[in-house]
């Protein structure tokens, strides 16, 4: 069932895919769309991770189910976030997170 | 023969001190006085006893007293052979102190229930009398020259303590500060002089130290430092120890402020007893000043014999009955050091040796006599200042007789004690030194001529106005002055020169004429031309003093000693080099160490902005790290 | 149980003690038991202790005990005394014990104080009793950090600058140490050999020069810091201006000497030939520093500098008597540090209780009080006596020992800074009695004074066993000596050899 | 087939670039979605049937709906970004390209070898068995620990979102701060 595409492919999108979300991560200004960029970031991961079980280690599904709990904790993760996210636009009237700088010094 | 008990005569007022001091809030004041004579008294028999037993009941070996240890234990233990001891050495200086300093302890006990009768701190007084007669008594009896030192500064914080005795008065505490620090400060030379002579020697024993013939005495020969050896520099040290606590020039300043204690304190310690320590210790050192370094001998003779002309000449300017009496303290213990400087080891050479034992004598006891006159004379007239007094001889009969009699014998007038010792010393100076000899003969007329203007003035001379009429003292008060008195006149007969010599064999004296004629002489024209200045009231005295001018100037200001003291200490020392010191240590010592602390902290606030609390930059700073360190693991750059 | 570690656990159970106790009144009763307790149980180790040496027990170390702690490291809770160690148990348990009564009348936070105090004397009693460097240094520790507590909560004037320099410098010292003991560590056993971190054990073997030349200095320094070494003495005067009467009391008189015995114990006795070869610079600082201590307090105002600064100059003596390796010398050492010890800390009690009834320690506001206050100057002229090195009073043996001691080296530097150093006796009885003058003589100056009290029984207490130590160790020093005598003989053997 | 692989990829790289670059919130969240989307089709070609199926619901589904619910609660529709900084979008940028490039490399260098093993069947069953067996393969406390943790995370986010009654008091606080 494996489609003809040769393994570094899937590593190359994956690749790609984790430093555009780096990049956002570094640029944007927004906390939500910095908590998207980290949702890419954990994507591409995901990727390379069924990827790699598809090609390398079909025998077992480890780089499935690490798949998985990754997808449940970028859920609870991204819960958790939005509800900081939610918390902090209360108090300072602003998702910027250049503004947000409570942690200085 | 057994001395072993002798140890008892320092310890009982130890016990004497002890009691009052830690009871001195409950006891009465008599039985606080009655402990303190009653001790003394202990120690004032033991003292004659042991006096009698060594020269008249112990036998004589080869013609000359021998040195007995009475007692002794080790106290502290340096090396093998170097180690304090705690003893008595009973020989014939330490037999002729302890009855000295026995004598005059007992008397002033007995005379300051009269003085200091009624005073606030009675008690303390007895108290810290006892401690002093203890500290006294275990100086004289030391078996080495360590336990000596240890006695040594006992004596100077019991001096301390008794010239601070009126201790609300700050003229007094300033005395008492001085005192301690001028004569710890020369105990400083002392220390480093016995530490010197116990690293050469490999001793500290009496005994070992001065055996003429012993292995202690030929050492230190050869180092040499400054065109002398090490030994003569130990003695020189050991010597200005001794100078600090006898008041030798430059160490004198404090004797004439220590007046401000209670006149009985001025006959006992500045008088009669612990000034003439250095003198002791000098001739308890004496074979090995004489052996080993002949010219720290030199030195000893010469300041000797300069503090003599200079306390002489200072004391003749003086108002204050009692510093007249401390300079020529100073004067006649310049008089015992020369002596002792003067001296040779054996024979008729060792002549000053014994004549400063014996002026040592005399001089101790008509010089407590001298003071506890003055004594009566304040206690009657409440002044110190000749000016304030006159014509006293009508209302202080007893104190009159007994303190002419003293000035009589201090003058060196025959048949009194003074005139013999003082006789002796000259002949010494004589055969040794001529010069000396000369300034010695100056002196005597010198002091013959300022204590016959202190007497004049006191005794007679115009009467001033007093607010109450002087009245002599209490019978406890007079009966010292008698005692002392006739000691006065005794003493010149004992036989000195067949108990107290170098080597302990009797030396031969004859009286020379030559020198005892000029010396009388002196005396008298002393005597004459004060009678003639200050019997009745007259001008002379002025007329003098505006004639030698600055010179008059000079002296009554003692050459500016003090003052050239005061400079150096509070000027240099206390002001420049201390507060220099704190400064330094707060400005440059300490502001290094806050200095780092600052360094530290100003970098921190430097670098602070690197934690801006932007998550992007934390971010951006991490991922380039990562990156850089994988490029560097890729490229092998570690290996 | 091991009486040595009882003097550990019973501070320990005092502190539970005090936690559960319902009042002031309370805490200060168990904290004055459980000290007391203390001071009884030293008695009963320094009686133990000659009784097993008279029974012919020659072991460098009694009443050894190993308890392996972290067996991957070599760590052990490994304790034993030698005399000089009991000697300074005993000095530490008598000062806690006057510290606690010096610190009688109650103030803010009573039961966290004396809590941080015994805490702090836990740390003293671990530090003296520990064979082993790791445990050694962990009681090091425990008895320097309460300090920053104690002094920036409790303490006065400039508290909190002064806390924190003195935990910062003492830290620092630390931080030098523990480069040193860890070197000491790693090079405790040849090649090979297991390594150790017990004393005894690595003072079995030499260590090769090169590695103790890299060593000494920062063990030495380390704990020269603790025993206030010039130039690192600077957080002595702030510290002890700033903190409370009984802290004062335990530092001055306990603390600084953990830095001498430390310096002793393990600069010198593991790293003898660096020891001899650097002696000589050190030798020079604290030479220096005695005399640049006295001459610093000449001019202080403040009561506490002027003790402080005195502090400087006999700590200085301390480490200059250690450092001349004369038998005679080091034996003056330690018993100038227990002398020391009892001075200061009588000196830092009467200073609180003058405090307690003036209001101030400056000097020159006072003066007279020998009339108002006849005990606590009385007191107060024994201390100075005692510091001035009066014969009777400890100081003197003290001083005379390390001077006689160092007089025994054949060359002329030992002997000259000797006698540069002894130039601060003088110095000493300069302030000693500027101070008495000012303080205790004179007119009264300020008619408020007439109504002070003199010292209440919980003051007279403390002073008089202070007292009694001093008279005790100046009129019989032998007993002292015959104490820790023995102990030095392997000492001074490892570090003779060398010469 | 293959070119369903191209298709996927396309799209996921470019709707990740403009997810991370948009000037307008809500457009980026769309974007976002589709690259989820198209992730989910990357897994079915992999015939990863089930976790394709997850990455939709809950990614897709969940999270996307998420995002937006806290865009629409927090920004107006319609405000856009202001423009990045050149120097950040630089560095950034750069830092980004290494990293990509570096990881390229050394993915691209390094010699994969595949397990010989026989091949299991991915199946909602042995999915199942799996994540409920303590044997080996077995994923019993990683799914015990994800779902305390998705407790946590629900009561925390809960907790959180909250309105604090302290509010007041917190400001105070961090003025004081």
């Amino acid at each position: 069932m494996i489609p003809n595409i040769p393994l570094s492919y899937f590593f190359v999108v994956g690749t790609l895919m984790f430093f555009i979300g780096v990049f956002g991560f570094l640029t944007r200004r927004n906390l939500i769309t910095i908590l998207m960029s980290v949702e890419l970031i954990l994507n591409s991961v995901n990727i390379n991770f069924v990827a790699v079980n598809r090609y390398l280690f079909p025998d077992n599904m480890h780089g499935h189910f690490f798949t998985i709990f990754i997808i449940a904790i970028a859920a609870s993760e991204a819960a958790v976030a939005i509800a900081i996210i939610l918390n902090i636009y209360r108090k300072f009237k602003t998702i910027n997170v250049e503004n947000v700088s409570e942690m200085k010094y | 023969m057994d001395f072993t008990y002798t140890i008892l005569i320092p310890l009982i007022p130890l016990f004497s001190f002890l009691i009052i001091g830690f009871l001195h809030n409950k006891l009465s004041n008599t039985v606080a006085s009655g402990i303190g004579i009653t001790a003394l008294t202990a120690s004032f028999v033991m003292s004659y006893y042991t006096a009698y037993k060594y020269f008249f009941t112990t036998e004589k070996i080869d013609g000359a007293y021998q040195k007995i240890i009475g007692y002794n234990t080790v106290w502290l233990q340096f090396t093998e052979n170097l180690h304090i001891d705690m003893g008595t050495l009973i020989d014939p200086i330490s037999v002729m102190m302890l009855v000295v300093v026995s004598t005059v302890s007992l008397m002033v006990h007995i005379y300051s229930t009269g003085y200091m009768k009624g005073e606030d701190g009675f008690n303390r007084f007895y108290s810290f009398l006892s401690l002093f007669s203890f500290s006294m008594f275990g100086l004289v009896v030391s078996t080495n020259i360590f336990q000596m030192y240890v006695f040594w500064e006992l004596v100077g914080v019991s001096s301390f303590l008794l010239i601070g005795y009126y201790y609300d008065k700050p003229s007094a505490v300033a005395a008492s500060k001085k005192a301690f620090i001028v004569t710890r400060f020369a105990d400083m030379f002392f220390l480093i002089g016995i530490l010197t002579v116990g690293y050469i020697t490999d001793t500290y024993d009496f005994l070992a130290l001065t055996d003429p013939s012993g292995s202690a005495i030929a050492q230190g020969g050869g180092i040499l430092f400054m065109g002398m050896s090490t030994m003569t520099w130990a003695l020189i040290l050991i010597f200005m120890g001794g100078a600090g606590k006898s008041a030798m020039m430059p160490f004198h300043i404090w004797l004439p402020d220590a007046m401000e204690g209670p006149t009985p304190v001025s006959a006992l310690i500045h008088a009669a007893t612990m000034v003439v320590a250095g003198v002791y210790l000098v001739a308890r050192l004496f074979p090995v000043y004489s052996i080993s370094a002949p010219d720290a001998l030199e030195v000893v003779a010469y300041v000797g014999a300069i503090s003599s002309l200079f306390a002489a000449i200072v004391a003749t300017t003086q108002f204050d009955i009692k510093r007249v009496l401390a300079f020529s303290t100073m004067s006649q213990i310049g008089y015992m050091i020369t002596a002792l400087g003067v001296s040779g080891m054996h024979g008729h050479e060792g002549v000053g040796y014994m004549a400063s034992m014996f002026h040592l004598f005399t001089h101790a006891m008509f010089k407590a006599l001298l003071f506890l006159g003055a004594g009566a004379v304040i206690h009657a007239v409440h002044s110190n200042l000749m000016n304030e007094m006159g014509g006293l001889r009508k209302y202080l009969p007893v104190t009159h007789i007994t303190f002419l009699i003293a000035t009589l014998t201090i003058a060196g007038v025959p048949p009194l004690s003074g005139f013999f010792s003082k006789d002796e010393i000259l002949v010494a100076a004589f055969h040794h030194d001529k010069f000396i000899f000369f300034i010695q003969l100056f002196v005597a007329g010198l002091t013959a001529f300022y204590m016959f203007r202190l007497y004049f003035r006191v005794f007679w001379n115009k009467e001033p106005h007093y607010h109450h009429t002087p009245h002599d003292a209490p019978m406890s008060m007079k009966f010292p002055l008698m005692f002392l008195a006739m000691f006065s006149f005794v003493a010149g007969f004992l036989p000195f020169n067949e108990w107290i010599t170098v080597d302990g064999k009797a030396i031969e004296i004859h009286t020379e004429w030559v020198v005892a004629i000029p010396a009388t002489l002196f005396g008298l024209i002393g005597i004459a031309i004060a009678m003639v200045m200050y019997k009745k009231e007259t001008a002379i005295p002025d007329k003098i003093s505006a004639a030698f001018g600055k010179f008059y100037k000079w002296t009554f200001n003692k050459f500016y000693f003090d003052e050239i003291y005061m400079f150096v200490t509070h000027k240099i020392i206390f002001n420049i080099v201390s507060k220099s010191v704190a400064w330094f240590d707060r400005n440059v010592v300490d502001a290094t160490m806050d200095g780092i602390g600052h360094v530290t902290e100003k970098s921190a606030e430097m670098i602070k902005g690197l934690q801006s609390g932007q998550i992007q930059k934390y971010g951006f700073v991490f991922i380039s790290g990562a990156i850089i360190i994988a490029i560097a693991f890729i490229l092998n750059l570690f290996y | 149980m091991n009486i040595l570690s009882l003097l550990v656990l019973v501070p320990v159970l005092t502190v539970a003690a005090i936690l559960l106790a319902k009042d002031n009144k309370q805490t200060r009763l168990y904290s004055a038991v459980g000290m007391s307790i203390q001071l009884i149980l030293s008695g009963i180790l320094v009686y133990m202790y000659i009784q097993e040496r008279n029974a012919g027990n020659t072991e460098l170390m009694l009443f050894v005990k190993d308890y392996v702690w972290f067996e991957s490291l070599n760590i052990h809770y490994a304790v034993g005394v030698d005399g000089i160690a009991v000697a300074m148990i005993a000095l530490t348990s008598v000062i806690i014990f006057t510290g606690i009564f010096a610190s009688w009348e109650v103030f803010n936070l009573h039961r966290e104080f004396f809590i941080s105090l015994i805490v702090l004397s836990t740390g003293v009693f671990g530090f003296f009793i520990s064979l082993d460097l790791f445990t050694m240094f962990l009681f090091y520790e425990v008895a320097v950090i309460p300090m920053y507590l104690l002094i920036g909560i409790w303490g006065s004037g400039k508290k909190e600058y002064s806390a924190m320099k003195l935990t910062l410098m003492l830290m620092a010292g630390s931080a030098l140490l523990l480069v040193g003991l860890l070197g000491i560590y790693m090079h405790s056993a040849p090649e090979g050999a297991p390594l150790t971190m017990n004393i005894m054990e690595i003072a079995k073997y030499d260590i090769p020069v090169e590695v103790q030349r890299f060593l000494f200095p920062f063990t030495f320094i380390g704990f020269g810091i603790l025993g206030a070494l010039f130039p690192f003495h600077t957080w002595s005067p702030d510290g002890h201006a700033s903190a409370p009467t009984a802290v004062s009391m335990l530092h001055a008189g306990v603390l600084m000497k953990l830095g001498g015995y430390g310096a002793f114990r393990i600069a010198m006795f593991l790293l003898p030939e660096a020891a001899n070869e650097q002696a000589w610079f050190f030798l020079l600082l604290t030479g220096g520093s005695v005399v640049y201590g006295a001459l610093g307090a000449i001019k202080q105002k403040d009561l506490k500098y002027i003790n402080a600064y005195s502090s400087v100059s006999h700590c200085g003596l301390i480490l200059f008597g250690i450092l001349m390796i004369t038998k005679t010398a080091i034996t003056g050492a330690i018993i100038q540090m227990i002398s020391h010890g009892i001075m200061t800390a009588l000196f830092f009690a009467l200073i609180g209780m003058i405090y307690g009834r003036t209001h101030t320690r400056m000097i020159h506001e006072m003066g007279g009080l020998m009339k108002v206050i006849p005990f606590l100057g009385v007191a107060y002229v024994i201390g100075g006596l005692a510091s001035l090195g009066l014969p009777g009073l400890s100081g003197f043996v003290a001083e005379m020992m390390i001077f006689a001691g160092s007089f025994e080296h054949a060359d002329t530097f030992h002997r000259v800074l000797t006698i540069f150093a002894i130039t601060a006796i003088v110095i000493t009885a300069v302030y000693i009695l500027r101070v008495v003058g000012i303080l205790l003589l004179g007119p009264v100056k300020n008619k408020h004074f007439f109504e002070l009290k003199d010292a209440k029984w919980w003051e007279r207490l403390p002073l008089i066993t202070l007292i009694a130590a001093i008279a005790f160790i100046g009129i019989a020093p032998f007993w002292i000596i015959e104490l820790i005598d023995e102990s030095l003989v392997p000492l001074m053997d490892k570090l003779l050899s060398i010469q | 087939m293959d070119i369903m692989f191209y298709i996927f990829s396309t799209i996921i790289l470019v709707f990740s670039v403009l997810t991370v670059t948009s000037r307008k919130i809500l457009r980026a969240a769309t974007y976002l979605l589709f690259v989820l989307i198209a992730t989910a089709g990357l897994y079915f070609l992999l015939n990863y049937q089930f976790i394709a199926a997850i990455q939709l619901t809950l990614y897709a589904g969940g999270i996307v709906v998420l995002i937006i619910f806290s865009i629409l609660l927090t920004s107006h529709i319609s405000q856009s970004f202001e423009p990045v900084g050149k120097l950040k979008t630089i560095a950034s940028g750069l830092a980004s390209v290494a990293g990509a490039l570096l990881t390229l490399t050394v993915l691209l260098e390094h010699e994969f070898t595949a397990s010989t093993k026989p091949p299991v069947d991915v199946n909602m069953e042995s999915i199942g068995l799996s994540l409920l067996s303590y044997e080996r393969d077995g994923f019993v406390l990683p799914f015990e620990v994800i779902s305390v943790l998705l407790l946590a995370a629900m009561i925390g986010a809960i907790v959180i979102a909250k309105k604090s009654e302290e509010k007041v008091t917190n400001q105070e606080n961090n003025k004081s701060l």
